[in-house]
């Protein structure tokens, strides 16, 4: 407990500087901990040398498959000793925190004791871009134990390999007023009914669920996750006129107009004179000025974009109809570049302990059929685009829906002899929504 | 054949000045200013001064000379001795004196010729061959053009749709037609039936392999003889096999369906251009005279007409109200064949939260 | 010559309605022409049996490869002879029109008559969708004849098999204030300096060319041909500010805001306080609508889609500085499915002789370049779509233009290791362009 | 390892309600207004009147424990003991008294926790692993994010752009740092050099010949061993094969570069979300600062601050002016290699006459 910093004249130019630097937060570990000595000292041969010197591994804890992330120097010296044995061993922890990120600054201390006191580090990164806290820095010996003081406290391992993965959502209901749903219970309910598919990696893949309150998607659902369940609503956006009108007392017409009108991507808000504003039509939010000019908002064409909302806080909030958007197949670059999510399902609404059995069900059923029919090394996005959207959607048993789509197709290559019984279909369902 | 007295002059493409009007040709590439007075009439003014109105007149296309020479003497007699054709076998004749538009339309109308066609109207359906004269085609063209016509005469001689609206026809999915607000297509929905007696003497085997989009076809021995095998699970009933390759007849009376198409447009104006999508199939193809495709043109085109607002294209109408509405107006149905399945079909999927209710 | 008409029930059927009969033109021939009373015939039949009945073979004149589309009745009895023997040979004569399908009376008699005098059934449609007259319906001793005949008058077969074909421009500069060019020189400077290519095919595939004289492409350029010449202007859009004034007070204020300024694509129109129009700007179309508000156009921003200038004919029009761009590409659904041509070259002069030059230049080498590269039956857009746009352009000596694009890539599936010397390109044109 | 007292409880992931702030706990989803009242600070008001203002810090993310011990005493201190991290790693602490609004923001000041990241800000770039910790990096992260912070200071203690701004980095081509308005992302420029002799014992064959996106790869025998082939002309460098493969060694100290990608973004505010894209390349790794990069990232922020219109995200900018005058107002060079030619690429052409001159 006393090793000999070592020169990082590389890293020490990261002390400099207004941003926080984790340079000198691994100098004040490295002070009392040789493991962190040793780190440093293989970062700054990575920084001289461009290289990076880890290798994976198979280190766990008992019954769990996943969760922690081996890490095994390889920077070693011609006899094959690590040239920084203290950090030869050096493996991360993924421990799922509390839905939305909520901590007290009691357990953030006791995270820290927990993870000094069984071996680890004390380097913490709050958070993975997947969600995890990641205790980082233990060895083998110690990730059992340190795993067993997590779990006492209440806290999880997370996902890691080809298996469920540690999700995320917003700061949604516990602090802004776009949220259309419970985003941490949606979450928790997903997730905490698979934890099998997480601990126990056997997926033919990653499988990642994201939770945004609504469409301004503020954990990245639709492009990061596999599952991405999007707050939204059915009815007319409420309006709150005095702050509308607070809003347009500050700013002037010419912001209204540049600001919200013309940025509504399907125009569905117009500038109207007041008193010839058509208060038959069911579907119109309006805005009266108090100068004559009523801002309405057209709610058959309004694509829930939520603009007009973030520019006129409070004055403009979501309907009262709320639920989810549903978005399958977002992912990462490989193997056939970067995809967003899809539409599967346009809308479900998320109040009722029925509608999360139903979320539940649908993410199950998801799962199954991922893992069923997905290939190895395949995000349900590679499958899709593999099997077709309405492959995916039959074995769903999720009926099609103009939703889906931007356009329908532009060319012939379809076998359409079954179009009278599809188009039955369509007709029943419209008949049985009438009725 | 006779002997020739004639050595072939490779003369190309025609000079037009010989045949074109006095006051087009003085003030070629010097116009600044046109108008559209009624229907099927044009005004253009030019940078002199000169002025010309154009009276345009629909035509059967598919002319027997009778018709042509009657096309003729009314240019003889009201336009100077000069006509044009547009690029939907429109006739247009051009008068400098206005005096001249009116018995002109009288005289085309009376002579069974149709003024219309301009501006916001429904031009005529832009035509192939069909029957009369394909090879490959699974339905006819003229006849389905004119039964077409006949029912959308109205909107040919009024300009009252919200921009101008742009027909095609196809007797085959190959589309010789093209791109249009409004395409209706043959539809096949049945893979090939292949006479395998012929397909040795007749097919170049790996040509038709290669043509197949989505490599159904494959060389096979039957009954001893060399022909080919289609995989009837992965064919799409494109046809593209039967040009190259008569025995394997793709067209049947029963299973030829007809599709129809909507938004497509070729000019730049406001949105970029843009290919027609699949919004009705399965129609059958019901000669002479094709009533439930003339029925769905009809639906959508009266969709449009009270709901799209001034300029806006088929394509632009759609894309203000969504493709939901769409079909809620029309009351076509959503089928799971409108889901392109397609090699980068995934860029016409939903990809957002942008959702209309 | 006096064959009985035959029993047509079904296409009687096409007599009645307003729209004129090509059945009633068809009887007319069919009284004194026995090839038209067959013809009539086996069509009916196709009506009664919903096939077609011909198939091609192989017809034409001395010297050329193509222009005849040769048909052979294949609807026979039982002892293989023609149903309708007349009409047994029905082929096609593809004439070249005058560009522009420009006629005086006389040509168009003197036509009839040349058709009627070398065999001709009396059928002649104006005009195909690739732009030739076709005459229809003569037998193959007559061809020959026939072709010299209109050859003798001036006219040269077109296009068909994998060939040039017949192209087409728009009415253009003849009548048309949007035209940026000289449609019909272009079209015969380029069709007529490789007639080689259209008389004797030996191209992979067919390849077409189309001319518009501005963007709103008259002649469905972008998608229907090879390569597209397409007028525009680089300069700023031209205001006359009296026939402004006259839309303006003729429609008002909303419509000049609902259908012009907020139908631009590019939003480069904006209503302005006339007193406050930025005169120094050189870049600004303005016009005073003379009750204090201006129309102001950014012409930096402008994309050149016409849409203004079509809402105000003679009030805006195209600037001085005018020439046409070029795409490369587009074609039927053949087997890839429909493609539009892709801009190639943004930007070319065309109004000197040496443009018209390097127009013919140009299309000389693509023609080329095709010819080398396709796979048999490959159209351009295919060719381009196998081996990438940038190789395509590099086989053209043609530099690479941010215009040609969308949006740069969004994958990182490139390998990049000339990216200095390529950025060192772009950096020598900027400099050269600014010198 | 110790005998184990524990029996593992698999309680997945915990319930925030212990952890929450009281009174957002209260209003729990009825939250109806917020505003910005500074940099850095949130506040919003709940519909029972409740109020409550938040102050938001950066971090470095990856924090030694007394950093977090210090970030929990600053808790107590002004916030009544709760914080949150966003998705962006920065902390936030919630204060139901707007007196302790600016003590708190001098506290953290004074500490070196940057006050910002709300609103009109750069907010803290996503962050990956790097050196640091990931077995496959062909850089850091912690260091390229500390040094671009640095630079961007200013903008994340001040919202003096068009709209939020969202930055990431990733240290590979996978991309963990995922789709953002500005990404710095590493670029490999040569084929993976292979070592054949490790080949035979660490990987599975067949399982890397599949992960190589254009099938570059193929089993060969090297020296009589089995290994693997790489064909040189197709790989595009993307290094999928070494994760899997670690003998096909990727990374290179000088063709490991680094490339920047704009105007990705998940939100579906006005447009629909899309993918960043492709603006510069070919900057070297140049640790511990790598000021190329900052200098690139700056270029392009200053270009957007300058001429963007409120409400508009990277994104939304360049769609306005287009993609030439973007390259025109940054200077950055435009290549062969902006454009795509990876599967789908047409879908990137110009299909239009729509350009801007
Ligand atoms: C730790 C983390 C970066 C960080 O510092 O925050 C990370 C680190 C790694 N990612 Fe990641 N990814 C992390 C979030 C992401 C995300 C973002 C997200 O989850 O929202 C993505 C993009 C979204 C997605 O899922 O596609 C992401 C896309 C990938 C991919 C590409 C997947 C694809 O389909 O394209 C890989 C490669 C793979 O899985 O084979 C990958 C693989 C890896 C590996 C396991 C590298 C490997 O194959 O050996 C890295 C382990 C690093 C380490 O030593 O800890 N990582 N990775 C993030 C997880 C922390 C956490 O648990 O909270
Ligand atoms: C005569 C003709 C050119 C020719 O060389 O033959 C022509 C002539 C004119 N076109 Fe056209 N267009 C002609 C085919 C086309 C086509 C091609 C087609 O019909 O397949 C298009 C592209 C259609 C598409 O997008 O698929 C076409 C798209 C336009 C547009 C753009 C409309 C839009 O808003 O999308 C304009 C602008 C306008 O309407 O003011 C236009 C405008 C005009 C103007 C007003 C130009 C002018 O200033 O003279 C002419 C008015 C004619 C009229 O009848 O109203 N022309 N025009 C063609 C008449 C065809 C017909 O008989 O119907
Ligand atoms: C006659 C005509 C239709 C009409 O009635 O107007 C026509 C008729 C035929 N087309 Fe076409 N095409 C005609 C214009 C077009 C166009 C429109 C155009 O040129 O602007 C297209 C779409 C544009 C394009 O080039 O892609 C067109 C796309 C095709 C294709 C699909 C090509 C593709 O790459 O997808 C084929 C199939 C082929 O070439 O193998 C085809 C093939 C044919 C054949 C030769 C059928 C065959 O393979 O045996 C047809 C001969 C019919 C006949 O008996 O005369 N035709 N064809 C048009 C030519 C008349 C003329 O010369 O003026
Ligand atoms: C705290 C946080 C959620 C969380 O659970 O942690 C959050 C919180 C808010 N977001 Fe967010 N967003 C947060 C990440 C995001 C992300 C994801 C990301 O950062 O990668 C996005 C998507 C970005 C993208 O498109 O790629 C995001 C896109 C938005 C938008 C849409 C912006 C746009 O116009 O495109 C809004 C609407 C707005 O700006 O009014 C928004 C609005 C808001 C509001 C105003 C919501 C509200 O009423 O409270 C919050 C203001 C926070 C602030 O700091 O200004 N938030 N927001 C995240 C803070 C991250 C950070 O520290 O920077
Ligand atoms: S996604 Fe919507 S609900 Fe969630 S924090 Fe962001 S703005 Fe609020
Ligand atoms: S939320 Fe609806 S009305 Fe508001 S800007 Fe978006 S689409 Fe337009
Ligand atoms: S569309 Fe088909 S059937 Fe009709 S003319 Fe063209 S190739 Fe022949
Ligand atoms: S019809 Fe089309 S898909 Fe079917 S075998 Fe023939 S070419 Fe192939
Ligand atoms: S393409 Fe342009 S120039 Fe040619 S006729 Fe049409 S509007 Fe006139
Ligand atoms: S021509 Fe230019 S200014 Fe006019 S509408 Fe089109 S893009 Fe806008
Ligand atoms: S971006 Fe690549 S190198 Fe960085 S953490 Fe992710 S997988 Fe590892
Ligand atoms: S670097 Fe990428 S492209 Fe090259 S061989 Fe490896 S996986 Fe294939």
């Amino acid at each position: 407990m006393a090793k000999q910093m070592i020169n990082t004249p590389n890293l020490d130019e990261l002390e400099s500087g207004p941003w926080p630097s984790f340079v000198t937060g691994l100098k004040r570990l490295a002070k009392d901990n040789d493991m962190m000595v040793d780190l440093m000292g293989q970062l700054e041969t990575s920084y001289e040398t461009k290289f990076g010197y880890w290798k994976g591994g198979t280190v766990g804890v008992v019954g769990y498959g996943g969760g922690v992330i081996p890490r095994f120097t390889e920077l070693k010296d011609e006899n094959g000793k690590p040239k920084f044995p203290e950090a030869a061993e050096f493996h991360t922890l993924r421990i799922q925190p509390p839905a939305g990120m909520h901590y007290t600054s009691d357990l953030l201390r006791q995270m820290c004791d927990a993870w000094l006191e069984t071996g680890g580090s004390g380097l913490i990164a709050f958070h993975g871009q997947s969600g995890d806290i990641m205790f980082q820095g233990i060895k083998t010996e110690d990730v059992q134990r340190s795993f067993d003081k997590f779990n006492e406290m209440g806290f999880d391992l997370g996902g890691a390999g080809p298996a469920l993965r540690t999700s995320m959502s917003c700061v949604g209901a516990a602090r802004c007023e776009m949220s259309c749903y419970d985003e941490a219970r949606a979450l928790r309910t997903v997730i905490n009914n698979n934890l099998d598919d997480m601990h126990r990696p056997s997926l033919p893949y990653k499988f990642k669920f994201k939770f945004s309150g609504c469409p301004n998607d503020c954990v990245n659902a639709i492009q990061r996750s596999d599952m991405a369940t999007i707050g939204t609503w059915r009815d007319n956006i409420r309006v709150n006129e005095g702050q509308v009108r607070e809003y347009y007392n500050a700013k002037g017409m010419n912001t209204l107009v540049n600001d919200v009108i013309s940025k509504c991507p399907s125009k569905a808000i117009t500038l109207e004179s007041a008193a010839k504003v058509d208060k038959s039509n069911a579907g119109l939010s309006v805005a009266d000025l108090g100068d004559g000019n009523a801002m309405c908002i057209d709610n058959k064409n309004c694509v829930r974009c939520m603009h007009c909302l973030n520019v006129i806080p409070g004055g403009l909030l979501p309907g009262k109809d709320k639920g989810v958007t549903i978005l399958v197949g977002g992912k990462g670059v490989l193997k056939i570049g970067a995809t967003m999510g899809t539409v599967v399902i346009p809308f479900m609404k998320m109040e009722s302990d029925e509608d999360f059995e139903k979320l539940n069900d649908l993410a199950r059923n998801i799962l199954d059929f991922f893992a069923e029919n997905a290939l190895e090394h395949e995000r349900t996005g590679e499958m899709i685009e593999r099997i077709g959207l309405v492959n995916f959607l039959e074995g769903l048993d999720i009926e099609v829906d103009p939703n889906m789509i931007v356009h329908p197709r532009t060319n012939p290559y379809v076998r359409t002899d079954g179009w009278d019984e599809e188009a039955e279909k369509w007709f029943e369902r419209k008949q049985a929504a009438a009725a | 054949m006779a002997e020739r007295t004639h050595e072939t002059i490779e003369s190309g493409a025609p000079d037009p000045m010989p045949y074109m009007h006095p006051v087009m040709k003085k003030n070629y590439g010097k116009w600044n200013f046109h108008s559209h007075p009624k229907p099927g009439v044009l005004y253009h003014r030019a940078e002199s001064g000169d002025e010309i109105w154009t009276v345009k007149a629909g035509t059967q296309r598919q002319m027997d000379h009778y018709t042509v020479r009657k096309l003729a003497d009314l240019a003889d007699q009201f336009a100077d001795g000069y006509v044009r054709f547009t690029t939907r076998s429109n006739i247009e004749y051009m008068v400098t004196d206005q005096a001249k538009v009116e018995p002109l339309i009288k005289a085309l109308t009376d002579n069974g010729f149709p003024v219309g066609g301009t501006a916001n109207s429904v031009s005529m359906v832009a035509h192939t061959q069909g029957w009369l004269h394909c090879d490959i085609p699974g339905t006819d063209a003229s006849g389905v053009v004119k039964a077409l016509m006949d029912d959308l005469y109205h909107d040919f001689v009024n300009c009252e749709m919200p921009n101008r609206v742009k027909l095609s026809t196809s007797c085959c999915e190959i589309n010789c037609g093209g791109q249009a607000d409004i395409a209706i297509i043959v539809q096949h929905t049945k893979p090939p039936k292949i006479n395998h007696d012929l397909v040795a003497n007749v097919c170049e085997r790996p040509s038709v392999v290669a043509r197949c989009p989505v490599a159904a076809i494959r060389p096979a021995l039957v009954n001893g003889k060399p022909s080919l095998e289609v995989d009837e699970k992965k064919c799409i009933c494109c046809g593209a096999c039967f040009p190259p390759c008569p025995p394997m007849q793709i067209n049947d009376p029963e299973h030829s369906k007809i599709a129809i198409w909507v938004g497509g447009k070729n000019s730049n104006a406001r949105s970029r251009p843009t290919f027609h999508k699949l919004v009705a199939a399965g129609l059958p193809n019901n000669a002479p005279r094709w009533p439930e495709v003339g029925a769905v043109v009809k639906t959508i085109l009266e969709a449009y007409k009270a709901d799209g607002r001034p300029w806006e294209r088929m394509n632009d109408w759609i894309d203000r109200i969504g493709w939901p509405a769409f079909f809620e107006k029309t009351g076509l149905p959503f089928t799971k064949y409108h889901i392109d399945n397609w090699r980068g079909g995934r860029n016409s999927l939903n990809a957002s939260a942008h959702i209309r209710f």
